[in-house]
């Protein structure tokens, strides 16, 4: 039996990896996917207390989860066209006209 | 004995919720149909006032359901109450705006009901899941609302921002969730609390992390500093009457899950007095100096906004009945006057080429001496002048604050209220004193937005008059689940 | 009759409410009519509670009137109510009647301003938050009547706001004042905070039992009272607003100095005279601020040619004669001083609004001279006014002032020393005040010619209101006469059941019963009025006698010539001893200690704000990287310190 | 340990063994014509025109977003599917109450003009 502590390693790992990502990602396509690294990491996390304690509820939030990331992307992936037709890039910091 | 865990699926406790994607769903699938897209806002109208009555009822009668996932006390009928309002006067003020920045589509309204009943579902839950499934219906309209203006550079800058920094926190709140029911095995905020003691006997890391991150995802709904970047960005971006929405209804749902969780839920973690301490005084702080070199009034209203989330943050550090009433207090009020002001500031922008500078204020008092005076009252009820109930919300959070010893807080609190007499007096200063640099372009009414006008002025003045009665409603409130 | 103690402050708000609804709709007359109508009409119903209050014996001289119940929250409860005693009866007629009077003395001055409509909105307005900060029975009623004055007076004082000086005079006045509401608000929250409640009547009865007399939770509140009153009454530190105030309408400057805004922080401080005679120390640094203040403000008046600034001056000057008082618990020569205070300095603002409407709008003196001819009444009022408030005997400032120094030296809260900063004060005062009648309407005309052939005596709107005052400053003080002049102190057995919980909180009747000293009381008295004497002398000679003498001197070169000489000499010796070295000290006080020290701080309060708003706001870089950044950290930072506790 | 692990791997062995052979059945038995058309792109039609990194119409976008949606709430369907005989009839209502939430969305893309293509 794998132990609940590596599950949870892997996931904090990705946790990290997507939040790293989301940091130094110049490119918004780069930056949902980071995104959407994060919510999954966090997902594992889940499911790996529901196995570990053996109750079921985790794995129903997962499924919550899941959809509401989609619709993120979603959301995201219609932001980001818009975006490209109007400004003609997707590198994030182009995207400074409102500041200060 | 309330059974707070009933498994009864009683439809009746998310009526208001029903009602509110009934009417988004009716907009969603006729508003494309000639002739009955003129209706949407009707129906939008509809909705909200079916919604703000079934939340009414709910009011003293206390319930849970859906094995505990829905929870209907008093606590989340007085929040559905506050959402209601401030999206009916969202949609009071947004048609005509919308019509003359050809934004008007039928979208607008169904994302604005969708969004009010993510708001209800955050408000009406102890269940961490829940509470989260809310933040995301709330969060996604908002993220469309705010980039709604499609042609315009600034609005999809601001759609894109919040949504990668939502998105962002949303990651942390999960991930945070996922660490308290890894510590204690549930998500239902009143097991946390009866074994509490268990949970941080065995599994403290795990729980202290989570809270951590779940007090990340929600304080930067409500904007708390260090979370806060996003804020003046996306007001100042977003369309002016989705602006005034942003500034108080997620604030306020925010707020509603964070009393829940901090104040009621959580209260046995010490710590959280001086966190909530440091995240008050570092709010309030940052907020008023960064408004005070702002030249665009919708960036200083965004400061202003952070700034008075500070205020409201001072309940959480001092706990107790007094404090979280006088935090509701101070909610209600700050959507009363804030709301006026994005009135004032949506009838403006309703002319052409106007961003709502500071030097297009000027010769506002000499043609709108009326209207100009309505935007200074608003002025003064966010400086927290008497009689404006503005005042009275500063007083009470302040007296709660220091009844309860929370001396240094409260000095803090005072001094930056003067600061932020510097920043609003400047709108009156502008409107009323300063010779125009050109001719100022009259200003037409709709009989709406007279509405949200008469409405958020008679609040703000006659609550400022007679507080008592939102006092004891407020009072009676603070009797949730926990 | 006490029913209607209500629509003492209701009346003007009414007027307001009128006013300010129809501006531009109403003709002139009509907006005379409310303006001056409902503050006339609550000067009428003051005075007729005040016989009623009379008629009651006097330790039931008490009627609280409770509205409604404002706020109850818990154990927290203030009701909307009115507190009709001695002390707010002598108020409410203060700013009724010198307020009705300058209402009317602004029908005249302002009848050419096109802002007529507005000026009376605000002055209304004006007149009813301080009718509500001196009726209100509780220190949150209070507040708000406080607050009400400070949006009051940044309006009147910016009334002309097209000047730039005038609007950022207003905004100055405007948030040196919010500084001081800071200390009345935690002020007053720790008084919730201890007593339980903010009721006067509440706090005078339980405040003994509530506070460790001589401790330093009192102290520290009384200090922080103090500090609110220190912004409303224009004290050290916080008194820069007041001379920038001059920028307003002198009708408004009249009123801001005599009847309303400056007096609020004397009648808050004797309105909680339990408190502060719960905390000695506190009384003491009330006291020498007080004496600071009118010592250091004379000076500066000394070398202003300002018209307004002088009298500016020479208010903050008064008020720390009246802080003084309150410091020596003697409040009931405070508030005395306070009344005769608003008398005579309404008199003097107004006449020389006179003088500036004759002159028009000139307001340096070193333009002016012998214009006693051309505005006689205006002249002879403001006489009056300068006899008052330089004590001479037998006018009302005489007494008010000889009472303050008497007890500032006999008191037990009193010292020498408090006597000598107020007796030098009164010396100081006495020569300002006659160096401005001499230059102003003494000596030769300095005016151009053009100002010359304007000049001419007031409307009757404004020389009437001025002999009423005239005959007010003189009469005033005759209610208050010293026991040792034989009269029978009417003033202090008024206020006598006001003052009496305060001494009965510290159980010191014993200690109070000054030991009464005529001897040394009489010759303290001739001390000043010598004092006096020798500096209207001074002045005379110096601002008036010397240029005549001067000229005659060109004139007759030889005769006299030796005799003049010697004259000047010493003149010269005396100026150069005294004289000028005290000018000079002025001028460092006036240019670098208040102009520098003291406004550069709050000045510089504001800059620090400033830049560091600016260099924060580097911080938005509007990259949303940066922001997740910051994000990020305040993450770390927040589960470092979960994960630690 | 490892044994639960096997169903997973069986799994994984067939589907790779399945798609092998499907292809080295249309190895073996297809024609082979080694002619220097049958290399290009397209076989027949018009000749490829610029870069392939041409942007995309806008409309794929639409449709990927779309089906993203679609497709992930059919997970839902998963878990009710495995107990639907315990949940009954309630059961049945609610998913059908479900399906409905969906068509909603669909009528609206239909109605938005979203899934047209010209």
């Amino acid at each position: 039996m794998v132990p609940i502590s590596a599950y949870l390693i892997v996931g904090v790992a990705l946790f990290a990896i997507g939040t790293v990502g989301v940091l130094i990602s110049r490119n918004l396509i780069v930056l949902l996917m980071s995104v959407e690294l994060m919510l999954n990491s966090a997902n594992l996390c889940l499911i790996a207390f529901s196995r570990s304690q053996n109750i079921m509820d985790g794995h129903a939030f997962v499924f919550l989860v899941l959809t509401i990331a989609a619709a993120e992307a979603a959301v995201g992936l219609a932001m980001v066209i818009t975006l490209y037709r109007n400004r003609e890039t997707i590198n994030i910091d182009r995207f400074n006209l409102l500041k200060w | 004995m309330i059974d707070y865990t009933s498994a009864s699926i009683d439809f009746a406790l998310l009526g208001p919720e029903i009602a509110l994607l009934a009417s988004a769903f009716l907009i969603l699938v006729t508003g494309y149909v000639k002739s009955l897209g003129k209706l949407s806002p009707g129906v939008a109208f509809v909705g909200l006032v079916i919604a703000l009555v079934l939340s009414l009822n709910q009011w003293g009668n206390q319930s849970s359901g859906f094995f505990g996932m829905v929870t209907c006390d008093d606590f989340g009928s007085a929040f559905k109450v506050i959402f209601t309002l401030i999206a009916i006067l969202t949609l009071l003020m947004a048609h005509r705006y919308l019509s003359h920045k050809s934004l008007n589509r039928p979208e607008f309204y169904a994302l604005l009901n969708i969004s009010t009943m993510g708001m209800m579902v955050m408000a009406n839950s102890t269940d961490l899941v829940v509470m989260f499934l809310g933040l995301e219906i709330m969060s996604l309209p908002l993220y469309v609302m705010a980039g709604m203006a499609r042609r315009s550079p600034e609005s999809n800058e601001a759609g894109i921002k919040y949504f990668v920094m939502g998105a962002f926190a949303s990651a942390f709140l999960l991930m945070g969730i996922a660490f308290v029911y890894g510590a204690s095995g549930t998500t239902d905020l009143r097991r946390l609390v009866t074994d509490y003691h268990y949970i941080v006997g065995n599994f403290k890391l795990y729980l202290y992390s989570g809270v951590a991150m779940i007090l990340v995802g929600f304080g930067f709904k409500v904007g708390a500093v260090p979370f806060h970047s996003w804020i003046p960005d996306v007001y100042e971006g977003a369309p002016t009457p989705v602006t005034a929405f942003f500034s108080v209804g997620p604030k306020a749902a925010g707020f509603a899950v964070l009393l829940r969780l901090f104040v009621f839920g959580f209260a046995y973690i010490g710590l959280l007095s001086d966190v909530f301490w440091v995240l008050a005084a570092l709010t309030m702080t940052v907020g008023n100096i960064m408004a005070l070199r702002q030249n665009n009034i919708k960036r200083m209203l965004a400061y202003s906004s952070i700034a008075h989330a500070g205020y409201i943050l001072i309940a959480f550090a001092v706990g107790g009945d007094s404090a979280v009433s006088a935090a509701m207090f101070y909610l209600v009020a700050y959507a009363l006057f804030n709301t006026g002001a994005f009135a004032v500031l949506v009838l403006l922008e309703t002319r052409t080429g106007c961003k709502s500078d500071f030097s297009e204020l000027s010769g506002f008092s000499r043609l709108h001496p009326y209207l100009s005076s309505v935007l200074a009252l608003f002025m003064f009820a966010l400086c927290g002048f008497p009689p404006t109930v503005g005042f009275f919300g500063k007083f009470y959070l302040f007296s709660a604050a220091i009844q309860s010893g929370f001396i240094w807080l409260v000095v803090i609190g005072v001094m930056n209220s003067f600061v932020s007499v510097y920043y609003y007096l400047r709108v009156i200063k502008v409107s009323f004193f300063d010779q125009p640099q050109q001719t100022f372009v009259p200003v037409t009414y709709s009989p709406a937005i007279i509405v949200v006008l008469l409405i958020t002025l008679a609040g703000t003045l006659g609550l400022g008059l007679f507080p008592q009665q939102l006092l004891d409603i407020s009072q009676s409130a603070i009797f949730a689940f926990l | 009759m006490t029913e209607y103690l209500y629509l003492i402050p209701i009346l003007p708000l009414v007027g307001f409410l009128i006013n300010g609804l129809l501006i531009g709709r109403i003709p002139r007359p009509v907006i005379t009519l409310i303006g001056c109508g409902s503050v006339a009409l609550s000067l009428a119903l003051s005075l007729s509670l005040f016989f009623e209050l009379k008629a009651l014996p006097a330790d039931s001289r008490m009627i609280e009137q409770v509205l409604f119940t404002w706020i109850v929250s818990g154990n927290f409860h203030v009701s909307m109510g009115f507190l009709l005693d001695p002390l707010s009866a002598v108020m409410i007629l203060v700013v009724t009647g010198v307020g009705f009077l300058i209402h009317v003395y602004s029908v005249g001055y302002m009848h050419k301003d096109p802002g007529y409509g507005r000026y009376f909105t605000y002055l209304n307005l004006f007149t009813f938050s301080m009718l509500t900060l001196v009726l209100a029975d509780n220190f949150l009623l209070m507040f708000v009547g406080w607050e009400g004055v400070g949006l009051c007076s940044y309006l009147l004082i910016g009334f002309w706001y097209h000047k730039k000086s005038a609007a950022d005079a207003g905004k100055k006045a405007f948030i040196v004042n919010r500084i001081g509401d800071f200390g009345f608000l935690i002020g007053m929250f720790i008084v919730f905070w201890q007593v339980g409640s903010l009721n006067f009547v509440d706090i005078n009865a339980m405040a003994p039992a509530a506070f460790i007399a001589g401790g330093s939770l009192i102290t520290i509140t009384c200090l922080l009272l103090f500090v609110g009153a220190t912004g409303k009454s224009a004290q050290i530190p916080l008194f820069v607003w007041l001379p920038d105030a001059m920028e307003g309408p002198t009708p408004v400057s009249a009123l801001i100095h005599a009847a309303t805004m400056v007096t609020a922080g004397v009648y808050m401080i004797v309105r909680s005279n339990v408190l502060y005679m719960m905390s000695p120390d506190a009384l003491f640094v009330v006291a020498v601020v007080g004496a600071l203040t009118a010592i250091f403000a004379a000076t500066i008046g000394l070398a202003q040619n300002d018209i307004k600034r002088v009298l500016a001056y020479s208010t903050v000057s008064q008020l720390g004669y009246m802080f003084l008082a309150c410091g020596v618990a003697a409040f009931t020569a405070g508030i005395f001083h306070l009344m005769t205070h608003a008398f005579f300095k309404a008199l003097l603002f107004l006449a020389s609004g006179s003088v500036l409407h004759a002159m028009s709008d000139e307001k340096d003196i070193r333009k002016m001279g012998g214009l006693k001819k051309y505005i006689p009444i205006t002249y002879w009022t403001f006489l009056i006014g300068t006899l008052a408030i330089t004590g001479i005997p037998g006018l009302s400032g005489f007494f008010s002032k000889d009472e303050i120094l008497w007890k500032a030296f006999s008191s037990d809260y009193g010292h020498p020393v408090f006597w000598v900063l107020g007796f030098v004060t009164a010396g100081l005062t006495a020569f300002y005040m006659f160096r401005l009648v001499y230059l102003t309407f003494h000596g030769p005309e300095r005016m151009d010619d053009e100002t010359k052939s304007h000049l001419h005596e007031s409307p009757k709107s404004m020389t009437v209101p001025l002999i009423i005052l005239a005959a007010l400053a003189i009469a005033g003080g005759w209610v208050g006469m010293p026991h040792i002049l034989g009269a029978t102190n009417y003033f202090e057995h008024w206020l006598e059941p006001v003052m009496a919980s305060g001494r009965n909180a510290v159980d010191t009747h014993a200690l109070m019963s000054t030991s009464s000293n005529a001897g040394m009381e009489w010759s303290l008295m001739v001390a000043s009025v010598g004092l006096v004497l020798i500096s209207i002398f001074v002045a005379r000679m110096f601002y008036n006698k010397k240029p005549e003498l001067a000229t005659a001197w060109q004139k007759k070169m030889s005769g006299l010539h030796k005799l003049l000489l010697n004259k000047y000499y010493i003149d010269e010796i005396y100026g150069a001893v005294i004289v000028r070295p005290t000018v000079y000290f002025s001028l460092f006080l006036w240019k670098v200690v208040d102009v520098v020290l003291i406004d550069g701080l709050i000045n510089g309060v504001a800059v620090v704000y400033n830049d560091l708003s600016e260099s924060l706001r580097q911080v938005q870089t509007g990259r949303v990287r940066t922001y997740a950044t910051w994000f990020a950290v305040g993450v770390v930072v927040l589960i470092a310190v979960f994960m630690r506790g | 340990m490892i044994e639960v692990y096997y169903p997973i791997l069986f799994l994984g062995f067939f589907a790779a063994l399945l798609a092998v052979i499907m292809v080295s059945i249309s190895i073996l038995l297809g024609r082979r014509t080694d002619m220097g058309k049958k290399e290009e792109p397209y076989e027949c039609g018009v000749e490829p025109v610029g870069s392939t990194r041409d942007p995309i119409p806008v409309k794929f976008y639409m449709v990927a977003i779309l089906f993203i949606l679609f497709d992930i709430e059919v997970i839902f369907l998963y878990p009710w599917a495995v107990i639907s005989r315990q949940l009954g009839l309630f059961g049945f209502i609610e998913m059908v109450v479900f399906v409905i939430i969906l068509l909603v969305g669909y009528f609206y893309i239909l109605g938005r003009g979203a899934l047209k293509w010209d």
